[in-house]
C-alpha cells in the first residue's frame, strides 16, 4: 500500500540470492516466468507470500522479493492453509515438486483442493527427486531405472491432474516449462481464481530425468502431442489441426477429424459443475509421449473457505457482540464467597 | 484432623464428605454430579470433582465397561484434591456398586438403587450371587432404595410412560443426597427447568422425581441423621467451577485479548484434548478462528502459517500427536516463531490408555525433536490453574518468539475446582510490537531488514509479518546466517546459531522456585502438574502430624526457575511424584547431579494423598 | 493347511472378545457378512489377516479370528502394504473409518490404490468421526453441525470412490450396511481382484450421525434412490424401473427411459480400461439424497504390486545367482596384508 | 612422534601423509581421491578417507559453494582417523583454494591447477588479487602447475577436442600425485580401462593424461623429492575399503543371512541415508525387499507390518525422518515387533545442514516417543563398524523382540577405512524361532496361545506369525492384558506392562564396557558413535606425551554396559566430547551423578584430535 503506485518492474521481484538450480534446469524459467508476471497483476510485494515444502523446487521462494518460507517436506499446503486463513487479505503461493506434493505432501495436497482455500499451487513436476538426487517419484513411469529402482520401479504412476479433480479441485491447469507466454497465462488464471488452484508445471530437470517430457513439450513435437485446451473452442490440434478430441463411449479419444466430423469435437467447457469431462480430458495420455492436454482443464466457482470462515466470525460477532472476557469467565454460572 | 478416615456416626455437622455417583452411562450421572456441585458451591463449600468416563463410546448396557462416575468432595476447609476415597456411594445399579466399592472406604454409606439388582443385571455385572443379601457389604453402611419403583410412582402423576419415567431416576438420586447433606431444594428445580426448556413432560418428572428423593429422605426413617457442612473459609470474591480443559480454552482467548491478536487454532481430535476445540470453536466472537485439519501433522503446519500470518497460534493434542507434530515443531523451533502446543497427556505408548491420565510426554516435550532444538515446557498444576498457564505460555511464546510446550493431562482435562476470577484488568499486558521498519543499514547506508537480528535482552527475533512493506523476507528450515537470516553452510555461523537459540531459551524469565510448606525442612516434596493437589494435601496432613516439609512445585519446566539448583540443593532428601518412570527426576539429576528420589506411579489413576505420604513417610524415616 | 479341509462355520471366525460397538452400529451387520462371506470364500483363518487403524470401524480385526492388528491412526494401508510385501501369500483386508482412512491416512490410501499392491480396503463411511464423539469428517457434508464445527464445517466433502479413482485404483466399489447380500458380493468381488480393492460401505452411526445414509439404504428409498450398477447390464432403477443413467455432453445423468429410449440407457462396464466412465458415475449423487450407484464401478487387471516385487528378486537371483556374503563383502575389491 | 606438525624437506620417507584433493564438482575429485585410496591400500597402508560434497545439487561451476573435496590420509602406522588437518592440497581451481587453504597445515604443500586461475574464475571465488601472485600463500610450499595445459596437449594426439580434453586432468593431479608417493603406475591404468570400459577414446585420454602428471613429477624439477610411505603393521588379512551406509546395508544383509530371515527395507529418500536404500535395492538376490514408501511414516508403518509377517525389517532415514516416525515407533514398543530403525544423523535442527553431520539425534532415540516407551539404541564408531553394529542392533531386536535404534552419522556415512574383513562362518548366530504351537491352557485344559507371555529370561514375547495354524491372535497399541494380549484397561496391569516393557529393555544383555588406553588412569575420556577415531588418536597422543589416559566407548547407548557405573566411578575427571550439546554427557549425569564434563561441538565439521587433546589437557591440569 504505497502512497503512490507504480508498477514494478521483473527486477523488483528478484532477491538478492545467488539462483542455486543446476545449470539449464526447468526451474530456472518458471522463475522467470513468475518474475515477468508479477508487475502484470499489479500486487503489492508486501502482500505476496511464497510458501514451498523440501525439494529443488521448493527453493524457490527465496528468489521471489516478497515475504516467503521455505518450510518442512510435504507440509507447504498445509502451512499455507493456516497462513490463509489468519490472513485472508494476502496472496498466497505454494510451490512444491513432484515429490513433496504427490509423495509425503499427498494428503495435504488433496484437502487443501477439497476446501478451496485460496492460494495458488504450484507443482513442478520433473517426475524425479532431484534434491536427493535422482529416485523416482509418484509421477514416474512404471519401470523407471533409478538409483533406488535399479530394476525398474513398480509403482503405476498418479496423474496430477485426475487426483486434483478427484479430490474436489476447483481450479486445475497444466503447462510447462518451455512456453513461459503459457505458464504465464496458467498462473494468471490461478491468480485470479478465488479458492485453491492448482497448476502442474512439466518441468525438465537436465540432471537426472532429462528430456522427459520432450515429447510432448519440445517445439517439433508440440504440433503433434500438445493439445491446447481452450474455453468454448473445439479441442483440436495436429500439424494441419487435422486431430480432434471426442467423446466415445464415456471415455475422450483422440480421432481424425475428418473421420468424426467437426461437430463430433469435444468444445472445452471448463466451467462444468461436474468435473467428469475434465477427468476424461485428463485420462487422454497414459505417458509423455502421448497426445497431452495442458491449459485450464477445471475453473468453478465454490465457498472459498477463508471466507466463509470469516463469515462465520462475523455471524458470531453479530449474534453474540464482540466477545467479552469478563462474561466469557462467568458464562457456567458463578457464585460469590 | 480432616482426613477420610471412616468417622462415627451420626453426626450433625461435618467438615467434609467424598461422594461418588455412578450408574450405566446413560444413567446421567456426570449431569447429577455436576448439579450437587453447583450448590454445594453456592452454599460456600470448597470442592473438587473428578469424572471417571468408561473407554468405550457406548458399552453394553449394565455392564462393567459401561459405568460412568463422578466423584465429588466438599468441605468446610481448603482443599485441593478430590480425594482418596469416597465416604458416600451411590451405585445406580449392580455393575456400579461392583466396579466402584473398592474404592469406598470402610464404613462408607453405600445408597442403592436395589430395583436394577435383578438376576440379569447381576449377571451381566459378574455377580455369582446378589451382594444386597450375601453379606458382602458388610463392612459397610448400606442403603438399598427402590429408586426405580418410587421414582416411577411419583412421575405417573404426570403421564410419564414407565419406561421414560425410570430415566429420572438419578433426580431421585440426587433429591435425597440434597436432602442429606441439607442442600437447598430451588437451584436444582431452577435448573431443571432452564436445562429442559421447551419439553415440559421432562422437566416435570424430573422435579417430581428430585422432590421424591428430597421427601424420601425426610420420611423414611433410614437415615440415622443428616448432616451439614458449613462453607469453607475460601477468600471471598465471585467463582465458578471450571474443568482445566474449558479453563485452557479461556487461557488461550484470554491470551488474545491480552496481546491484542487474533487467535487461530490448528487441531485434530483425539481424547482428552478434544474438549479444547470444541469450546474454542464455539468462541468465534472473540476473534477465534479454529481449524480441524486432516491430521495433526497438518494442524500444527497450520499454526506455524498463522504465526507467520501475526496470529497467536494453538495447536491442541495429545501425547500420539504430539509424536507426530516432533518434525514441524523442529520447523517452528527453528523459524523462530511464537506458538503454543497443548498435550494433554494420556496414558501410553502408543494408543494406550485414552481415557486416563499420565505426565509420560515430559522427555518428549524436551527432546521429541531431532538434534538440538529447544523448547519452552509449561505445566498447570490444577484445572483452575490451566488458565494462567495458558497465559503465562502465550506469555513466553510471544517474548521469545518460540514454540511453547504445555503440558497438561487428562486428570486436569476433566476435573474440575472452585476459581476466584480474576480481575481481567489485572491480568498481564502480553502484548508484542510487530516490526514494523528497517532494523539495519547495508553497506551502502540504505536501511534494509534483518529477520534474525536479535533483541539483546530476550535474543528474540524480529517478528514482521506479510502485509508490512519493506520487509519482506523470506525463513526456512535450514540453517541461517546469523542477523540476515540466508541460508548459511558455514561451520562457525552454524555453532553460533545453535548457541544462540539454546541461550536464548535458557534464559527466559520465569519466576523463582516456588516453596510451599516449610522453607527450611530437610525433606522436599517436588513435583509438576496435576499431583499438585495430591502432594499440597500431603504436606498438610505430614505437617499435622509433626513432620517438616517444603513443597516445590514446577510451573517452568523449561528453563527452570533460575534458583531451583541452590533451593533444592538446601534439603537434605527430596522425593518426587510423578505419574511416569521418572522423568523429571531425570532432569533434576542430570541439571544438579541432586539424588531426588523418583516416586512413580503409571497405573492411568492420579495419587492419592495416601500413596505420596507412604512415600514421604518411607523416605523421612529411611536412614 | 490343516489335513482334513473342513469347511468352516460363520462362528468360527469369531474371537472370544466381547463385541463393544454401541448397540444398533452398522458395524455389527458389517462384521456379520464378513463371518458369514469367509467359509464361503474356503479361506483358513492362519492365512488371513485384518489390519486396521484407529476408529470405531477399526476395532474390527478384534472380532475376526485370524491374525490382527489394531494400528494406530491413518496408518493401516502402509503397515498392510508392509506385510503384503513380506508375504504375498497372505489374505489382507484393512479396515478403516472414514476419517481414519481419508484425514489422517488418505495419503497411504491413494498410494496404496495407486501402486496396486494385493489387499482388500474397506472403508466403512458413516461421515462423521464416531470414537472421538461427534467431530465432522472429510466426508460429512457442507454446513454440518458437530462439536467442532457449531456454526456447521465448511469443508467440501471426498467422495470417496472419485477419490479412489483419481488415485488409479483398479478395484473400486461401494455397499451399504442394511444389505448382507450385497455386502457379501462386493467383498467376495474384492477379495477375487488381485491388487488392490477399495469398498466404500455406507455404515450407519447411531449414536452421531443417525440416519445420515437413510435416504439411500432405507427400504422403502431404495428404489428411487439405491442405483444398482451390474456388469453388462443397463443402469436403470426407479420404483418401476422408469428411471436410466445416459451420458450426456460428458456427465453423467438420470433420465426418464421412456424421454430418452433404452438404447440410450448406459450400460455397465466395470472392466474398462480408461477409468472416466466410472468416474462419471461416481459424480451421479452430490449427496446422499439423490440416486446413488453401488456395486463395482471398476474392476481391472493390472500389474500387482508384491508379485511383481517377487519376479524382480527371482530375475536377480536368476541373473545373479543366489547371494553370497563372501562375494559381496569383496564386491567392492580387496587387498592382501 | 608422528604427528601431522610440518616436517623438513626433502625427506624421502614418510610417516604418514594427509592429501585433500579439491575441485569444482565437475574435476571428478572424488574418482580421483577414490582411486588414490586403492592404490595406497593395495601397497598396505593403513589408511581413512573424507568426503566432503558441496550442499547444491550442482552449484554453479567454479564457485565456493560448488567445491567438491576428498580428503586421505595414508600411513604406515594404525590409524583411526583421515587426519586434522591435510599437508598436501590439490586445488583444481581458484574456488577450491580459498575454500580448503584454511584447513592446510602451515608449510603444507599446495600443488595448484594455475591455468584455472583466470580473472573470470578468480572472480567468481571471490578474490579480488591472483593469491598465487600477491603472496598470500607464502606460509605454503606452493606448485602451480599448467595442469589444463598439460592434459590438453597430452591427449590432442588421441584426437579428443580440447573442451573434452581437459576433462582428464583429474587424472593428470593423479598422476603426479602419484609420482610423488611412489604409488604403481598399473593399478591406475587398469581402473581407467575397466571404469570406462566400452568408452575407448575416453579410456586413452585418461590414460594419458595420468601418465602426463606422472612423467611431468619425474621430469619437471619442480619438486625436492617424492616419497615412500611404508606399508602399515596391519593384522595380516583381506581387506577392503568402505564406506559407514554401504557396511550398513552389508550388516543388513548379514544379519538377513545369520537370522535365517528375509530382509524387508521401508525407506523414504533423505540425504545422507538414502545411499543405504539405493545399496540394498540392489540386492534383491539376497532375498532383500525394498519399498520406496511415499513419506517416512508409510516407511516405518510398512516395516512393522513385515515384522509382524516374519521378515526381519527395517527402516532407514535422518533426524527429521526419525521426528516423524515417532508415533509409529510407539506402536512397534507396544506390539514388541523386531526392528531396526537407522538414523543417519545430520545438522539440524528442522531440514539443518543435510549434508553435515552431527550426533544430536541421542535424546530423540531415546525419547522421541510420547510415554513411557523405551528402546535400544546402538551406535557403530567407524565405518567398517557399522557392519557389526547392524549385526548387533538386529541380535537385539530378534531376541528381544524390540525396535532397535540404530545411530550413525552423515560422517561414518560417507567417510572410509580399510576393513579386516570377517570369517562369515565366525559371525554369530541371531536366529530365532518362530512360535509354533500353543504355549498355554485354558481352564478347560485346552491348548491356547498367549501372545504376551514373556520369555521368563529375556522377557520377550513369542513372535507368531500369520501362516501358523492355530496361533490366530490380535496385536494392537492399546494396553494389553499381561499373558493374553486382551484390550485391558485395568490399572494394575497398565503398572504391570509399564515396568515389563522398561525391565526387558533395561535387562537386555550387553557387553561390558570397553576400556581402551589406560584402564588404572584417573582420567578419561568417554564417548560414542563416530568420535571414536578423533578419541582414539588424542589416546595414544597423549600416552605419548605421557600422559594416563582411559578411553570408555559406548557401542550400547540403551541399555548401557552393566558395569558402566562402576567403571565410570573410577575415573577421577570424566570429559565426554560429542558432536552436540551435551546429550550423553546428560544421561550419564542423570543415570550415575557423575560430574561428567562435556566437550561440545556442533559446527557441522568432526571433532580434530586436535580440539579433543586441547580439552583433555585443560581438564587434566584443572584443579
Ligand atoms: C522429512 C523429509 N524427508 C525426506 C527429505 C529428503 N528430501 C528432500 S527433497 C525430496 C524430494 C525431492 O523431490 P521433489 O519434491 O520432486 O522436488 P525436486 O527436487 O524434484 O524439485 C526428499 C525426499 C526431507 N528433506 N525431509
Ligand atoms: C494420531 C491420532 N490422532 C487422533 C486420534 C483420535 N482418533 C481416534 S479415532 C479418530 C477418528 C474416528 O473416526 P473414523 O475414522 O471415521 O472412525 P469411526 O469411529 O467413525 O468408525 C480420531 C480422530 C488417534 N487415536 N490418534
Ligand atoms: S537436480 Fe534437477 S530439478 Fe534439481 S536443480 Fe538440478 S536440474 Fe533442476
Ligand atoms: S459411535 Fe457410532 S460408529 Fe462408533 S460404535 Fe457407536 S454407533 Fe458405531
Ligand atoms: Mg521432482
Ligand atoms: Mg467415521
Amino acid at each position: 500500500m504505497t502512497d503512490t503506485p507504480m508498477r514494478t518492474q521483473p527486477a523488483d521481484w528478484a532477491t538478492d540470492q545467488e539462483v542455486r538450480w543446476c545449470p539449464g534446469c526447468g526451474d530456472y524459467s518458471i522463475l522467470t516466468a513468475m518474475r515477468m508476471l508479477m508487475p502484470e497483476l499489479e500486487v503489492d510485494r508486501e502482500n505476496t507470500v511464497f510458501i514451498s515444502g523440501i525439494g529443488c523446487a521448493a527453493r524457490f521462494p527465496y528468489y521471489m522479493n516478497t515475504y516467503g518460507m521455505h518450510g518442512i517436506h510435504g507440509r507447504a499446503p498445509a502451512i499455507a492453509t493456516g497462513l490463509a486463513m489468519a490472513r485472508p487479505d494476502l496472496d498466497i503461493w505454494v510451490i512444491g515438486g513432484d515429490g513433496d506434493m504427490m509423495s509425503i505432501g499427498g494428503n495435504h495436497l488433496i484437502h487443501a483442493l477439497r476446501r478451496n482455500v485460496n492460494i495458488n499451487i504450484l507443482l513442478f513436476n520433473n517426475m524425479i527427486y532431484g534434491l536427493t538426487k535422482g529416485q523416482f517419484s509418484p509421477t514416474s513411469e512404471v519401470g523407471k531405472v533409478t538409483k533406488s529402482s535399479p530394476m525398474g520401479s513398480l509403482d503405476a504412476p498418479f496423474n496430477p491432474v485426475s487426483v486434483a479433480l478427484g479430490a474436489e479441485a476447483s481450479f486445475v491447469a497444466r503447462t510447462h516449462d518451455m512456453d513461459r507466454q503459457h505458464m504465464m497465462d496458467m498462473f494468471r488464471r490461478a491468480h485470479a481464481h478465488k479458492g485453491t488452484s492448482i497448476v502442474e508445471v512439466f518441468q525438465n530437470c537436465n540432471v537426472f530425468n532429462d528430456g522427459a517430457w520432450e515429447g510432448i513439450t519440445k517445439k517439433q513435437n508440440r504440433n503433434a502431442n500438445l493439445i491446447s485446451l481452450e474455453h468454448g473452442k473445439p479441442i483440436r490440434f495436429g500439424v494441419d489441426d487435422e486431430l480432434g478430441v471426442i467423446i466415445d463411449n464415456g471415455v475422450a479419444k483422440v480421432a481424425s477429424v475428418a473421420d468424426v466430423g467437426e461437430a463430433a469435437v469435444l468444445v472445452h467447457d471448463e466451467g462444468k459443475t461436474d468435473p467428469s469431462t475434465a477427468f476424461m480430458l485428463s485420462r487422454l495420455a497414459r505417458g509423455p509421449f502421448e497426445p497431452t492436454p495442458v491449459g485450464v482443464f477445471r475453473a468453478v466457482e465454490r465457498l472459498e473457505y477463508a471466507t466463509s470462515s470469516t463469515s462465520q466470525l462475523a455471524m458470531a460477532h453479530n449474534e453474540k457482540g464482540s466477545g467479552d472476557l469478563e462474561s466469557l469467565l462467568r458464562s457456567r454460572g458463578t457464585w460469590q464467597v | 484432623m480432616t482426613d477420610t478416615a471412616p468417622r462415627e456416626l451420626p453426626l450433625q455437622e461435618l467438615a467434609e464428605v467424598i461422594i461418588r455417583f455412578a450408574g450405566d452411562s446413560g444413567d446421567g450421572m456426570q449431569l447429577t454430579g455436576d448439579q450437587f456441585t453447583s450448590i454445594s458451591a453456592a452454599l460456600g463449600n470448597d470442592l473438587a470433582t473428578l469424572p471417571e468416563f468408561p473407554a468405550e463410546i457406548r458399552a453394553p448396557q449394565g455392564t462393567l465397561a459401561g459405568v460412568s462416575a463422578f466423584q465429588v468432595r466438599i468441605s468446610d476447609f481448603a482443599i485441593t484434591t478430590p480425594g482418596d476415597a469416597p465416604t458416600v456411594l451411590v451405585a445406580m445399579n449392580p455393575a456400579a456398586l461392583k466396579a466402584q466399592l473398592h474404592n469406598v472406604v470402610q464404613g462408607g454409606a453405600l445408597i442403592i438403587n436395589s430395583d436394577a439388582f435383578t438376576e440379569r443385571n447381576l449377571e451381566k455385572a459378574g455377580y455369582e450371587s446378589n451382594p444386597l443379601e450375601d453379606g458382602s457389604l458388610d463392612g459397610y453402611r448400606s442403603y438399598p432404595v427402590a429408586m426405580s419403583q418410587i421414582t416411577r410412582d411419583a412421575v405417573a402423576v404426570h403421564g410419564v410412560k414407565p419406561r421414560d419415567a425410570e430415566r429420572s431416576k438419578n433426580f431421585f438420586a440426587l433429591g435425597l443426597i440434597s436432602w442429606m447433606y441439607t442442600r437447598p431444594v430451588e437451584p436444582t428445580i431452577e435448573f431443571i427447568s432452564k436445562k429442559f426448556s421447551g419439553r415440559d413432560q421432562v422437566i416435570k418428572a424430573n422435579e417430581a422425581a428430585f422432590q421424591a428423593g428430597y421427601n424420601f429422605g425426610e420420611t423414611a426413617e433410614l437415615f440415622e441423621s443428616h448432616y451439614e457442612i458449613k462453607p469453607a473459609p475460601l477468600r471471598s470474591g465471585e467463582y465458578t467451577n471450571v474443568t482445566g480443559n474449558t479453563a485452557l480454552a479461556w487461557g488461550c482467548v484470554a491470551a488474545g485479548q491480552l496481546a491484542r491478536l487474533p487467535i487461530f487454532l490448528g487441531s485434530y481430535p483425539i481424547t482428552p484434548a478434544s474438549d479444547i476445540l470444541h469450546d474454542l470453536s464455539a468462541l468465534k466472537h472473540f476473534g477465534v478462528r479454529t481449524f480441524q485439519a486432516e491430521d495433526e501433522i497438518a494442524a500444527a503446519a497450520s499454526a506455524v502459517g498463522a504465526a507467520f500470518g501475526g496470529a497467536l497460534a494453538f495447536t491442541t493434542t495429545s501425547g500420539p500427536g504430539v509424536a507426530l507434530k516432533g518434525e514441524t515443531l523442529g520447523l517452528a523451533v527453528s523459524l523462530e516463531l511464537p506458538m503454543v502446543i497443548i498435550d494433554i497427556q494420556r496414558g501410553g505408548p502408543s494408543t494406550g490408555l485414552p481415557t486416563k491420565p499420565e505426565q509420560a510426554d515430559l522427555m518428549m516435550a524436551m527432546y521429541g525433536r531431532h538434534s538440538e532444538s529447544p523448547m519452552p515446557i509449561v505445566a498447570p498444576r490444577s484445572p483452575a490453574d490451566c488458565f494462567d498457564a495458558a497465559i503465562e505460555a502465550c506469555r513466553i511464546a510471544l517474548r521469545y518468539r518460540t514454540p511453547v510446550m504445555l503440558l497438561s493431562d487428562g486428570y486436569l482435562a476433566t476435573s474440575s475446582e472452585p476459581w476466584l476470577l480474576p480481575a481481567v484488568d489485572s491480568l498481564p499486558d502480553i502484548g508484542v510490537e510487530f516490526q514494523k521498519g528497517f532494523n539495519g543499514t547495508n553497506e551502502d547506508g540504505e536501511g534494509i531488514f534483518l529477520p534474525y537480528l536479535r533483541d539483546p535482552e530476550t535474543l528474540a527475533r524480529p517478528w514482521a509479518i506479510p502485509g508490512t512493506p519493506d520487509l519482506m523476507h523470506r525463513v526456512g528450515g535450514i540453517e541461517k546466517e546469523d542477523e540476515t537470516g540466508n541460508i548459511s553452510y558455514d561451520p562457525e555461523n552454524h555453532q553460533k546459531m545453535v548457541e544462540l537459540r539454546a541461550a536464548k531459551i535458557e534464559a527466559i524469565e520465569v519466576p523463582d522456585a516456588d516453596i510451599a510448606g516449610d522453607a527450611d525442612a530437610s525433606f522436599c516434596i517436588l513435583g509438576w502438574g496435576s499431583t499438585w493437589g495430591a502432594i499440597d494435601a500431603t504436606v498438610a496432613r505430614l505437617q499435622e502430624a509433626g513432620h517438616k516439609v517444603a513443597h516445590v512445585h514446577l510451573r517452568n519446566l523449561n528453563p527452570m526457575p533460575k534458583d531451583l539448583g541452590e533451593v533444592l540443593s538446601g534439603f537434605e532428601k527430596i522425593i518426587c511424584p510423578e505419574m511416569n518412570n521418572g522423568q523429571l527426576v531425570n532432569l533434576i539429576r542430570a541439571k544438579f547431579l541432586l539424588d531426588v528420589k523418583a516416586v512413580n506411579k503409571m497405573n492411568g489413576v492420579p495419587f492419592t494423598t495416601g500413596e505420596i505420604e507412604a512415600a514421604a513417610l518411607a523416605a523421612i524415616e529411611a536412614p
